[in-house]
C-alpha cells in the first residue's frame, strides 16, 4: 500500500457506535444541533439500552468496521435503571479478553454520555477518529471477502 | 488413580438405588474402548453397575447428560461435574430433586494445574476415599500460569498466536457440544436469522466463534478442561476460559459452582464495580 | 506387476516434482499429521499411522468459493463463476483406506448425471502415492470391514516400504506410466513374492460379505436399538467432519455491501440444523435419528445407491469421538459386525 | 472466466452452481396477509431460456444474492414462454429477503432439477389432482400444461379438488375463476370452514376428496399439499379403489445443492433432490417414515 493509498484509507476509516436511545445517542442529537464538528467516520447504531449491546455486535461490526465505540447513560441514570450497570460487566470482560488476544485497545472503547453532553460527544468522537487513525490497518479479523 | 475401593462403592451404591427404585437410570463410566478413555454409560439394570469404572479416562464432565434425561437419574460426579451440576441448578435448567448425586473424588491422574476442587462440592452421598475435604468459597486468588506466561507476550505475538490457534478449527462445534455451560436451543453459531457467522472455517468467524464461546461461559466455566479435550484440533480453549476465569475472579470475586445459593456475576451487579473499560479505552475520568 | 524403488531414490525423485508440482506429504503437527506442502528434504514418519485430517480435504477442502458475484439495486449484476485454483499435485504418504475413500467419493461427485467441477479439476489433476499399511494403528478397523491396508485401490501408485527399499504397484494407467520408468525398476522375483506375502494377510472379511451383511441383517428403521446407541453421543461434527467418506455440505453466502461469494463447506448430519426445514418442521429432530442416519447412510443406503460400504475403516471417528462413541461397538450392537471378530 | 451462460450453452452440463440471471418481471400478492407471492421471472439473457427445458413436477434453486438459495416447485408451465414462476411462503431467511423484493431486482436460479409428475403414465388416464393451500404450484403447472389445447387431448377427465383455509389462501385466483367455466376440467374448490360470501364447497379435502372422486378405474391421482392434508388423503384415495402405484406425491425437504450431493434431503436411500421430488405412494411406502 503506497502512502496515498494509506491516507485514502484513514479516510475512509468506518467507526461503528452503538448509542443509547436516551442518553448517548440524545447526546449525538445535541451535539448536532449545537453544531459542534466532529468527523463523518461514524456509523451510529441506535439501541434501547447499552445493556441490548452483545458483545457479539461489537466483534461482527469489526468484521466491517475500524472500531467500535458503544456507549449508553451514566451508571445510575440508566432509563430502565441497571441496564448499563449489567452491560458494564459485560464490557469489562469483553474488552480483558480483547486486549488478551492482542486486538488494539483503541479499536474497541466504551463510554457513558448524557443527553446533556452534546459538547462531548462530539470530542469523544474526535478524539476516537484521531486514535483510530494513528492505528494501523485493521485486518477485520483476518477476514476478507476476497480471500 | 484406580481404587478398587472407591469403585466398588461406587457400584453398590448405584446397584441400590436401581434395586430400590429410587432413580431409573445411573449416569457414569464404563470402560472404553480406546486407551486412556473411558466412555460415558447409562445403566438402567442393576446387573450392569459392575461394568461401571472410576478411573483416569474418566474426564469428560457427565453434568452435559443430566440436561437432556427425562428419566428420574443418578449421576456419579467428581468435583467439575459437581460445580456444574450447581450451575445448572442455579440456572433452573435441571431440578436439585430430580437428580441423586454420587460424589467421589477426581479419579484423574495427571488433574488439571491448580484445581483445587477435586471433591464433589454438591452430592446425596458422597463415596469417601480419604481425599482431603477442602471447604471452598472463593477461589479466586486462583493464579492461572498460562495467562500469566502468555501476557509477557507483546500484543502482536499474542494476537498471532490467537489466530494460529484458531485457524486449527474445522468448526465440529465438539467444543461447546460438550460443555455443560453450552445449553443454548440455538445456538449464535449457527443462527440463520439473522445468521451472525459464516459457516465456513474462515478466520474472523472462526475467531468470533471462539472468543463469543468464551464470553458466553464466562462467569460459569467451572474450568473441567472438557472443551480441550474434546478439540480434535487441539486448539488452546483453556487458554481464552483461563483468562476469564481470571478476570471474573479478581473483578467480581467470583467463582462458578461452588455454593449453591450463587449469583452468577454476569446476572447481577454492584454500583461500584470497576471500569478498567474506561481507562484503557482512552475515555474520561 | 511389482516395481521397486530404493528409499533415497524415491526421495531424490519426489524432490524432483516439486519443480512443476506442489507436492503434499504427512507432516507432523502438534495435533497430529496434516497433508502439507512438502518443505525441507526430509519426510518426517515416525509414528506415522494416517493423519489427523481425512485427505478428502484435498479434494473437497472444508470450504471453498462457487461463484462470486456483484448485484446492485435495479442493476443485471454479474456472476463469475469460480475458476478452480488447482495445480497440478502430489499427494504422497496416503493410506489405503484413504485413496479407497476417493474412489468412493467419485462416485458422489463424479455422477453420471451430475458432475462437481471443483472436485473433479482436482481429482484430474492429482497424482496419488499411497503408503500401504505394515502396522495398524489402534484404532484401524480397515481389515475387518474387508479392506486390504496393502490396497492399491484408488491409488496411482502403492508403495510399500520393505528394508531400504520401496516395493511398489500401480493402481491405474498414469501409476504405471511412471512407474515403467527410471529410477522404478521392475521387482525381482524375490521381490515379488515378498510383495504376496505381505499381502497375504488381506482382509479378513471380504467387502461383499460386510456389504451383505450390513444390507440385510441391519435392524428395522424403528427398532428399539437405536434408542440405546445415541444417548452418549453429543452431536458434534468430528465424526463427520474427520470422516474421509462423509461429503455433506452446506451452500452458504458471504457478502459485503453488493460483492459477494457463495461458498461451500463441509455440513453434518449431527447438527439438528442439517435438516430443519423454514417452516421449523425437523424429519430428525433428535440425536436419534440423526446417528441412523449415519448410519443406515455408510452402510445401507450408500451400498444400495453405489454397491459398496462408505466406510473405509480408517478409525479416526473412534478414536477422536470425545465420548468414544465406538462404530464398531454400534455395528456389533446392530448386528452386522461379524461376532468372531475382536474390537 | 466469466459465467458460462454468456456463451449461451446449457451450463448445468457444465458447472451446475452457478445460476442463471432472472429478472423479476411482476410480483403477484396472492393473500391479504401478503405472506403468498408469485414472482414472475425472465431470463435477463434470452438466450439461456433454450437451455431452461422443464417438465411440470420439478424444481429450482432460486436465490438472493447475499442471502442464499432456497428450492421451489416450479409455478410456470413450460407452454408459458418467456416466463418461469414461483409462488413462494415467506417463512425463512431467503423467502422473507425474496418477499422485499420488487419488479427489477435480480435473483438466482438454478435447474431445472429433480424428476417431475409422470406425464407419460398420465396420458390416456382420467386425472385426480387434490391439492391444499400453497402446495398446488407445481400443479398448477401441470393443469396449465394439461389444459394447452395441443396437450389437452392427451388425458381424459380432469377432477381437481383444491382446498385452503379460506377463500383468501387460494392461489391463483384469477386463473380458478377462468377454470372454473371449462368443461373440460372439473373444478371443486373448498374451504375448511364456511364464511361470508362463499358459495362454494365447505369441508377439507379429504372429506372432498370422498364426495367428488367415485372412480378409481384407469385414474391416476396427484396429490400435494400439507402433510396433513396427504396423510387423510391416501386411505381416502385407497378406499375409492386407488392402488399405490396410482398415487403420486410431491415432498418436501430441505436442500441445499439440488443435485444428490449434499446428502440432507434423503429419505432412506433416496434423494429428494434427485429421485423426486415427486414419488409413487407404492415408492414411499418403501422407505423409512422420516419426512
Amino acid at each position: 500500500m503506497n502512502a496515498k493509498d494509506e491516507m485514502d484509507a484513514k479516510d475512509d476509516r468506518k467507526i461503528v457506535a452503538f448509542l443509547c436511545n436516551w442518553c448517548s445517542y440524545a447526546g449525538a442529537d445535541l451535539a448536532g444541533i449545537s453544531r459542534f464538528q466532529y468527523p463523518p467516520n461514524i456509523r451510529v447504531v441506535r439501541v434501547p439500552c447499552s445493556g441490548r449491546v452483545d458483545p457479539l455486535f461489537i466483534l461482527i461490526a469489526l468484521k466491517n468496521a475500524d472500531a467500535v465505540l458503544t456507549s449508553g447513560c451514566h451508571p445510575g441514570d440508566c432509563h430502565y435503571t441497571s441496564g448499563n450497570l449489567v452491560a458494564r460487566r459485560k464490557f469489562s470482560l469483553l474488552k480483558s479478553l480483547l486486549d488478551f488476544v492482542g486486538v488494539e485497545p483503541e479499536r474497541v472503547q466504551f463510554d457513558w454520555i448524557s443527553a446533556a453532553e452534546g459538547n462531548r460527544f462530539a470530542a469523544r468522537i474526535n478524539t476516537l477518529t484521531d486514535q483510530v487513525s494513528k492505528l494501523g490497518v485493521w485486518d477485520r479479523w483476518g477476514s476478507v471477502v476476497d480471500d | 488413580m484406580t481404587d478398587t475401593n472407591t469403585l466398588s462403592k461406587i457400584q453398590e451404591k448405584a446397584r441400590r438405588l436401581l434395586e430400590d427404585g429410587k432413580v431409573e437410570v445411573v449416569i457414569g463410566f464404563a470402560a472404553g474402548t480406546v486407551p486412556g478413555k473411558s466412555t460415558p454409560s447409562f445403566i438402567s439394570a442393576k446387573e450392569d453397575c459392575e461394568s461401571l469404572v472410576w478411573d483416569n479416562g474418566c474426564s469428560l464432565n457427565l453434568a452435559k447428560y443430566v440436561l437432556k434425561e427425562k428419566r428420574k437419574a443418578a449421576i456419579i460426579v467428581k468435583g467439575c461435574d459437581s460445580r456444574s451440576l450447581v450451575n445448572l441448578i442455579t440456572e433452573n435448567q435441571i431440578k436439585r430433586e430430580n437428580l441423586y448425586i454420587i460424589g467421589a473424588a477426581c479419579p484423574l491422574s495427571a488433574s488439571c494445574a491448580g484445581c483445587q476442587v477435586k471433591v464433589p462440592v454438591i452430592y446425596d452421598e458422597l463415596i469417601e476415599d480419604g481425599s482431603e475435604i477442602r471447604e471452598v468459597s472463593t477461589i479466586a486468588e486462583r493464579r492461572y500460569d498460562d495467562v500469566l506466561e502468555f501476557e509477557k507476550l507483546s500484543a502482536e505475538e499474542r494476537k498471532a498466536y490467537v489466530y494460529g490457534e484458531v485457524s486449527k478449527c474445522i468448526r465440529c462445534y465438539a467444543c461447546r457440544n460438550v460443555c455443560p455451560a453450552c445449553y443454548c436451543k440455538e445456538c449464535f453459531a449457527e443462527k440463520s436469522l439473522p445468521q451472525w457467522i459464516g459457516k465456513t472455517t474462515d478466520i474472523g468467524d472462526n475467531l468470533i466463534f471462539h472468543l463469543i464461546r468464551a464470553l458466553h461461559v464466562a462467569g460459569r466455566c467451572v474450568d473441567c478442561g472438557s472443551c480441550q479435550r474434546a478439540c480434535p484440533m487441539g486448539v488452546n480453549l483453556r487458554l481464552l476460559n483461563h483468562k476469564l476465569l481470571m478476570e471474573v475472579g479478581s473483578l467480581y470475586q467470583f467463582e462458578a459452582g461452588l455454593k449453591e445459593d450463587q449469583i452468577l456475576p454476569l446476572n447481577t451487579y454492584q454500583y461500584d464495580d470497576p471500569q478498567p473499560f474506561l481507562a484503557k479505552g482512552g475515555g474520561h475520568e | 506387476m511389482i516395481y521397486q524403488i530404493r528409499k533415497d531414490d524415491f526421495l531424490s525423485w519426489l524432490k524432483k516434482q516439486r519443480e512443476g508440482k506442489k507436492v503434499l506429504v504427512p507432516t507432523r503437527k502438534e495435533e497430529g499429521y496434516l497433508f502439507l506442502p512438502w518443505v525441507g528434504d526430509e519426510l518426517d514418519l515416525r509414528e506415522y499411522t494416517n493423519t489427523l485430517k481425512p485427505v478428502k480435504d484435498v479434494f473437497f477442502p472444508q470450504w471453498e468459493t462457487l461463484i462470486r458475484y456483484r448485484v446492485e439495486k435495479e442493476k443485471s449484476g454479474e456472476i463469475v463463476e469460480e475458476t478452480s485454483r488447482t495445480e497440478p499435485l502430489i499427494l504422497f504418504g496416503v493410506r489405503p483406506c484413504d485413496a479407497k475413500s476417493i474412489k468412493l467419493l467419485d462416485n458422489v461427485f463424479d455422477g453420471e448425471k451430475y458432475k462437481d467441477p471443483y472436485y473433479c479439476q482436482r481429482r484430474k489433476n492429482t497424482l496419488i502415492i499411497s503408503l500401504g499399511c505394515r502396522e495398524l494403528g489402534p484404532t484401524c478397523f480397515c481389515q475387518n470391514i474387508g479392506i486390504n491396508p496393502l490396497s492399491s485401490e484408488g491409488s496411482d501408485i502403492l508403495l510399500v516400504e520393505f528394508e531400504d527399499r520401496y516395493l511398489a504397484q500401480s493402481g491405474s494407467d498414469t501409476g504405471l506410466e511412471i512407474l515403467e520408468q527410471a529410477p522404478f525398476t521392475p521387482a525381482e522375483s524375490k521381490e515379488q513374492k515378498i510383495f504376496d506375502e505381505l499381502n497375504g494377510n488381506p482382509a479378513r472379511l471380504n467387502e461383499a460379505e460386510f456389504r451383505s451383511l450390513a444390507l440385510n441383517n441391519m435392524p428395522d428403521f424403528n427398532d428399539s436399538v437405536w434408542e440405546k446407541l445415541y444417548q452418549k453421543c453429543l452431536n458434534c461434527g468430528i465424526c463427520t467432519y474427520l470422516c474421509p467418506t462423509c461429503h455433506c455440505f452446506d451452500i452458504s453466502e458471504m457478502t459485503l455491501d453488493s460483492e459477494g461469494k457463495r461458498v461451500r463447506s463441509w455440513d453434518s448430519c449431527m447438527y439438528s440444523s442439517f435438516t430443519l426445514h423454514g417452516s421449523g418442521h425437523n424429519p430428525r429432530p433428535t440425536g436419534k435419528e440423526r446417528i441412523r442416519q449415519r448410519i443406515m447412510h455408510k452402510f445401507n443406503y450408500f451400498p444400495q445407491n453405489y454397491g459398496v460400504i462408505a466406510c473405509v475403516g480408517c478409525g479416526r471417528c473412534v478414536a477422536e469421538c470425545p465420548v468414544n462413541f465406538d462404530v464398531r461397538e454400534a455395528l456389533k450392537l446392530l448386528g452386522v459386525w461379524k461376532d468372531d471378530l475382536q474390537l | 472466466m466469466t459465467c458460462s451462460c454468456e456463451s449461451g450453452h446449457n451450463h448445468n452440463q457444465v458447472n451446475p452452481y452457478v445460476p442463471y440471471r432472472m429478472k423479476i418481471k411482476d410480483v403477484i400478492i396472492e393473500n391479504p396477509e401478503k405472506d403468498l407471492k408469485t414472482f414472475i421471472l425472465n431470463f435477463l439473457n434470452p438466450e439461456e431460456e433454450k437451455s431452461f427445458t422443464y417438465i411440470p413436477g420439478q424444481f429450482a434453486e432460486v436465490s438472493v444474492f447475499g442471502v442464499g438459495e432456497a428450492p421451489f416447485g416450479i409455478a410456470s408451465s413450460p407452454t408459458e414462454k418467456g416466463v418461469v414462476s414461483f409462488t413462494v411462503k415467506k417463512l425463512g431467511q431467503v423467502t422473507s429477503s425474496l418477499h422485499m423484493l420488487e419488479k427489477g431486482d435480480v435473483i438466482g436460479l438454478r435447474g431445472p432439477l429433480g424428476n417431475s409428475w409422470p406425464i407419460e403414465k398420465l396420458v390416456n388416464k382420467n386425472l385426480v389432482i387434490i391439492s391444499g393451500g400453497f402446495a398446488f404450484t407445481t400443479l398448477r403447472s401441470f393443469l396449465y400444461y394439461a389444459l394447452d389445447p395441443e396437450n389437452r387431448k392427451l388425458f381424459k377427465n380432469i377432477t381437481v379438488v383444491y382446498g385452503a383455509r379460506n377463500p383468501d389462501q387460494l392461489l391463483y385466483k384469477a386463473e380458478l375463476s377462468e377454470w372454473s367455466k371449462r368443461d373440460d376440467l372439473d373444478l371443486k374448490l373448498t374451504i375448511d370452514r364456511g364464511v361470508e360470501g362463499w358459495n362454494g364447497i365447505v369441508g377439507f379435502v379429504p372429506a372432498v376428496t370422498e364426495q367428488v372422486v367415485k372412480e378409481a378405474s384407469n385414474t391416476v391421482a396427484l396429490v400435494c399439499g400439507p402433510p396433513v392434508m396427504i396423510k387423510f388423503t391416501i386411505p381416502v384415495l385407497k378406499k375409492i379403489g386407488f392402488t399405490p402405484d396410482d398415487i403420486y406425491t410431491s415432498l418436501e425437504m430441505k436442500m441445499k445443492c439440488g443435485i444428490g450431493m449434499c446428502g440432507r434431503c434423503n429419505i432412506g436411500s433416496k434423494f429428494v433432490c434427485k429421485d423426486g421430488p415427486v414419488f409413487s405412494l407404492k415408492e414411499l411406502e418403501e422407505l423409512p417414515a422420516e419426512y
